[in-house]
């Protein structure tokens, strides 16, 4: 009994009193079916045990039909999913929130429920999540009899002048969390008691395009390329999920070489991911040298990108059952000459980060999130790791080439801002370890396999480690060339629960640094959670308000002491 | 960051002037889609395996392998797929024509092909929406 | 027109609009590709400021809008407002195949297609992401476009695609 | 005879004209500075005369609910008052055109002025960012002001006048940056705070609040204000260079004199550039906190020794 089965029995065994049926779809996960009104007790147990944490919540149309839509909790403990299946009528679709046990679900369940008509109960009211303030009520475009031209027919409506002014308080800006130097619109707003946070809200769908939507309509080889450009940044790892879950689906076995080719291009992705996020991070906090530095040195990673691939930023370098190039001996000589600048680089990037006094002010002992917070909440990549939760997909459930070149864990403990900078910088050499073992026994064989047009049926969760954390797909094949159903759970958004809970109780003055920790990648996902409002009497703050607030606040502190 | 900010003071800047000056390109470079007339046998795999509907094949007289390739720039991901789906190897990216900017939209609508056949279907399917996808 | 005063300041007004365009940029609903790229522009190894570019932060100050994406429903309205926001003469350029037609969200529910459905757009870049050259090199055009065009007529919302309305 | 050779210094030669291109030129040497400090190419020595003449050539948009008369008043206010102060300060090697008995406080206070333009057009209209903008700059101002008046007062204390042009004679022989190096090190910072570089510059964090008060200014008012910014930086220098640095003996030939200033205001840009570009920005209370708590001390300290060196009998 391997230590997945062993944590899958102990699951289904803590589930038995609610448990109608349980079935196992495929080695390494299991599904209990419960019925919709033992959920939040199945979900209590499995919090308290704790039995791992929720790593994704799925919506299923089963169609017309069937008249049943299904919703799907999967929990992960390392290698093992649990699943917790509930099927509700199609017309009167609700289920229970367990945003109350886990706070970092509500989002998950507001995209769920925006998208497929389900009535979560005992949600508190919230706006709008991705759909634009002006979708028609009652369209859900999830649901399999959505026609994209009914929803089109209602256009936007023209620019409403009235529109800013109607919202006096808030003051519609680009600032936040996001990109600071991307200007990726969004909106904030936070709820304030006195100095302290009582409750945040990002409202953003300005980068929402309905992928998962538009994967049911194109064929299992074009939405490759689609779901690569989910986020220009991290676009490898979603390909390379996408392909080995449908591999998985359809029994193919990618050959050794194309794997490691796999991996290698994880691995560089991620050292371009970081430093970009390092040059970025110091442009939100004003250091423009470092961002000028970092960026400057990200070039070598760049070019050794274009230079495998022949592009910069989306490699395209996967098909299905394999990769589409191989590494000659020109490249691997560049790869080492790349990896050896670059630890150079880290290493005086490391050192400006931990000794910088200017830095160091931003990012000592802020937004800490302490190790069990870190744990129950369900946060995921580096995020956690700063938090000293040892959670690292590439460990926990190895996948292409990590078993025969493993990774060894980045982990620190203080849990703030300036722990986040250390992990994600010092992971990066790990990587680099890896690149160069992979790059000096690339493994011989060929480069790809034939995958039929037609995937078999069936349906199966593909996770890998991207560089912002665990990254869920759940992909659905009816037997057609096109998918049924394609779920996509980014990293961020599992990260943004998270860090929103602890923002609560935080300074005023350092939540944009807070916020920027995470690296959190819009367009990965368009995600906004509303959190729980202790006092009564809130006001609403916009953005300004709350920055000069938090100017006033640390002057009187200033002066007082 | 001192010491870095002094020796960049004193070295030469690393910035390349692009327009004026060129640097060599990655031999696997992506950019344009080339379409070689006599490899393509009209199958159409291409168009069925493009993303972005960017490739949209006119087939004239397949036994005489007349065929008009209409390619969209500006739809036009990059991404090779047509060069792996197509069995003869009709279909490559050329690594030298990258510089694709323009101030119009003209440009971006390219037809392969022989001058009288384009002139046919240009003048056939001028209104119809493509084939491709 | 004709007597030479009035012209070398229109010589100089056009000289001075062609070295020192700075720029806005508007995601309007991109996978970040072409953002990053446009990003990279600005640091040391291509450094668009010896072209005279800067990257302004508010529309008021800028003579081009740089927009990424495949407008999204929800960025329609806040892309439109940008662009009245900035002063005449000012010019839009479109990086990316997203931003051009869609690219491949075309056909998305929540995607409006190319921006130059919402305001007029006098550069493309295509590029799926395009190379930061390529970005370079669409920008150059515009400018070297600029050139012999005169002044838009007054009250011209810098006519749509097409003739490179003078900078 | 006498006042066309007054309009003349007013307006053509050390005054308005000529001081505004050698601004030019130094906002170029200090771009280009910083650039090359973090490794980059720079604009070419061209681009502030472009941006300037651009600028003008555009159109300029007055928002509504907007005093009209103080959004377009305020920039001409602003660069008149820099381009005043310059005429007190011995500028390119030569004797400074006007003084007075006390002029160096006037000098000070009109080097401060456009800050409080800034501030006030911020104030001024409903833009919300201008509006925090505002805020900040006037907190800025009010906490590098004094310690930047005190700097420059030490030397002021040891020629026993208020005149810069005594100051400067007596100045030039002995560099005061030797007896008084903690005063030359406060002024040079209140400098920088005065003219909002790096890392004092959250008054128009791109990142935070866009551009701060000047969000809602194109075209004309915007070069204004950035060309009194850029006279600013050149008077300030000049009047650092002059006190601190020992200034230019005017009895020297004219090409070499010139040379003199240059090279040393330019060694000053060179500090200020790279103190700009090895610090993060500074949160804006962390400013004022790092001038009331240090910046005041110090310079109170050192007047403290000046005093005692000055009238103790050695």
């Amino acid at each position: 009994m391997t230590v997945t089965e062993d944590a899958l029995a102990k699951g289904v065994e803590l589930l038995k009193p609610w448990t109608e049926e349980t079935n196992v779809p495929e080695k390494g996960r299991t599904d209990v079916i419960l019925r919709p009104e033992n959920l939040l007790a199945a979900v209590d147990v499995l919090h308290r045990e704790p039995w791992g944490h929720l790593t994704s919540i799925t919506g299923l149309d089963l169609g017309v039909d069937a008249g049943e839509i299904e919703v799907l909790y999967h929990f992960r403990r390392q290698a093992a999913v649990l699943g917790l299946r509930v099927r509700t009528p199609r017309d009167a679709a609700s289920v229970a929130s367990i945003w109350d046990i886990l706070p970092s679900a509500s989002f998950m369940e507001r995209e769920m429920s925006e998208m497929l008509g389900v009535d979560v109960v005992g949600m508190p009211p919230h706006g709008r999540l991705f759909l634009a303030d002006d979708w028609p009520e009652g369209a859900y475009p999830l649901r399999k009899d959505f026609s994209p031209e009914e929803a089109a027919q209602q256009r936007p409506a023209e620019d409403r002048p009235g529109d800013a002014a109607e919202k006096p308080q808030r003051f519609i800006i680009p600032i936040g969390p996001q990109h600071p130097a991307l200007k990726e619109p969004g909106h904030f707003e936070f709820c304030v008691d006195g100095e302290i946070i009582t409750s945040a809200s990002a409202r953003l769908g300005y980068a929402h395009r309905g992928i998962e939507k538009a994967t049911e309509a194109r064929t299992w080889v074009q939405d490759l390329y689609l779901l690569e450009r989910v986020c220009g940044i991290c676009s490898h790892i979603h390909a390379m999920t996408y392909c080995q879950g449908v591999e998985k689906l359809a029994g193919i076995e990618v050959p050794p070489r194309a794997r490691a080719i796999r991996t290698l291009m994880a691995e560089l992705e991620r050292v371009h991911s970081h430093m970009l996020w390092l040059g970025v991070g110091a442009h939100e906090a004003g250091f423009d040298t470092l961002f000028m530095y970092a960026w400057r040195d990200r070039e070598t990673v760049m070019d050794l990108l274009e230079s495998l691939s022949g592009n910069r930023v989306n490699y395209s370098a996967n098909l299905l059952g394999g990769v589409k190039f191989d590494v000659g001996d020109g490249q691997i000589k560049a790869v080492l000459d790349g990896a050896d600048i670059l630890e150079k680089r880290l290493h005086h990037y490391l050192d400006v980060a931990t000794t910088d006094e200017s830095f160091l002010i931003r990012t000592q002992g802020i937004g800490t999130m302490t190790q069990q917070q870190a744990e129950v909440l369900g946060t995921v990549g580096p995020t956690a790791r700063a938090s000293g939760v040892t959670r690292d997909l590439r460990l926990d459930a190895p996948y292409a080439a990590y078993p025969d070149f493993p990774v060894k864990p980045v982990v620190a403990s203080g849990g703030d801002l300036l722990a986040r900078f250390v992990v994600r910088i010092e992971e990066l050499f790990e990587s680099l370890r890896v690149v160069r073992a992979l790059v000096q026994n690339l493994p011989e064989g060929d480069l790809a396999v034939r995958v039929p047009t037609k995937i078999p049926e069936g349906e199966t969760v593909s996770c890998s480690e991207a560089p912002r954390g665990e990254l869920y797909y759940y992909i659905e094949s009816g037997g057609a060339d096109k998918p049924e159903r394609i779920k996509v759970r980014t990293p961020t958004l599992a990260n943004w629960g998270a860090v929103l809970s602890t923002v609560v109780g935080c300074q005023l003055a350092d939540v944009p640094m807070v916020l920027a920790g995470i690296d959190p990648c819009f367009s990965c996902n368009d995600r906004m959670v509303r959190l729980r409002t202790e006092s009564s009497g809130r006001r609403l703050w916009s953005w300004e308000e709350l920055r000069r607030y938090g100017i006033e606040y640390y002057r009187c502190k200033t002066s007082a002491t | 960051m001192l010491r870095d900010v002094l020796t960049a003071l004193v070295h030469h800047p690393v910035t390349e002037r692009y327009p004026f000056e060129r640097q060599p390109v990655p031999s696997r470079l992506r950019g344009k889609v080339i379409w070689d007339a006599d490899k393509c046998i009209g199958c159409g795999l291409c168009v069925k395996n493009c993303p972005a509907e960017a490739l949209e094949l006119h087939v004239l007289d397949k036994k005489a392998k007349r065929f008009v390739m209409r390619y969209r720039v500006d739809r036009c991901l990059f991404c090779a797929q047509c060069t792996y789906s197509c069995p003869r190897g009709a279909l490559s990216l050329s690594n030298q024509e990258w510089e694709l900017a323009a101030l119009s939209k003209e440009p971006f609508d390219i037809y392969y092909g022989e001058d009288a056949d384009v002139q046919a279907v240009l003048a056939g399917t001028t209104g119809s929406d493509d084939q491709g996808g | 027109m004709a007597d030479p005063l009035h012209q070398a300041a229109s010589v100089l007004k056009n000289w001075a609009r062609r070295t020192s365009p700075w720029a806005v940029h508007y995601n309007s609903g991109s996978c970040n590709g072409c953002d990053i790229e446009i990003l990279a522009t600005f640091t040391p190894r291509y450094d668009v400021e010896r072209l005279g570019i800067k990257l302004q932060g508010s529309p008021r100050h800028a003579d081009l809008l740089i927009v990424t994406g495949a407008v999204t429903r929800q960025s329609r309205e806040r892309l439109l407002r940008i662009y009245e926001q900035m002063p005449e003469p000012k010019h839009v350029v479109a990086v990316g195949s997203g931003a051009i037609c869609g690219g491949v969200f075309r056909g998305c529910y929540n995607c409006l297609g190319g921006v130059d459905q919402v305001v007029p757009v006098d550069a493309y870049v295509p590029g799926c992401p395009p190379r930061p050259q390529a970005i370079i090199d669409g920008l150059v055009k515009l400018l070297r476009g600029a050139r012999n065009s005169a002044d838009p007529p007054a009250g011209d919302k810098g006519s749509g695609s097409g003739d490179g309305a003078g900078l | 005879m006498q006042n066309i050779s007054d309009l003349i210094a007013l307006a053509i030669f050390p005054g308005g004209l000529f001081l505004a291109t050698i601004a030019l030129g130094y906002e170029w040497a200090n771009r280009k500075l910083v650039a090359r400090l973090q490794n980059r190419l720079g604009p070419p020595w061209y681009q502030p005369l472009a941006d300037l003449a651009k600028l003008l050539a555009k159109d300029e948009v007055l928002p509504e609910r907007t005093i009209g008369a103080l959004f377009h008043g305020l920039p001409i206010v602003a660069l008149a008052g820099v381009l005043t102060a310059a005429l007190y300060v011995p500028l390119f090697g030569l004797r400074p055109s006007f003084g007075f008995d006390g002029d160096l406080i006037v000098a000070i206070y009109l080097l401060g002025l456009p800050t409080m333009c800034i501030g006030l057009t911020g104030a001024s209209n409903p833009d919300r960012f201008s509006l925090v903008g505002a805020t900040r700059t006037l907190t800025q101002f009010f906490s590098y002001e004094a310690p930047f008046l005190l700097g420059l007062l030490g030397p002021a204390l040891v020629a026993g006048s208020w005149q810069i042009g005594q100051i400067a004679a007596l100045a030039r022989g002995r560099w005061l940056v030797l007896t008084q190096p903690v005063g030359f090190v406060v002024t040079l910072i209140g400098l920088m705070g005065e003219l909002e570089l790096p890392p004092f510059d959250a008054p128009e964090a791109e990142t935070e609040i866009v551009a701060g008060a000047l969000t809602e200014y194109s075209g004309r008012g915007l070069a204004f204000f950035r060309l009194a910014k850029d006279v600013e930086l050149v008077v300030g220098m000049a009047l650092i260079a002059a006190l601190y640095l020992g200034g230019v003996d005017p009895a020297l030939s004219f090409p070499l004199s010139a040379l003199i200033f240059f090279a040393k205001t330019l060694t000053i840009l060179l500090v200020l550039a790279i103190l700009q570009t090895i610090f993060a920005r500074l949160r804006i209370d962390q400013t004022v906190g790092l001038w009331w708590r240090y910046g005041v001390l110090l310079v109170l300290v050192q007047w403290f020794v000046t005093i005692l060196g000055r009238y103790l009998p050695l």
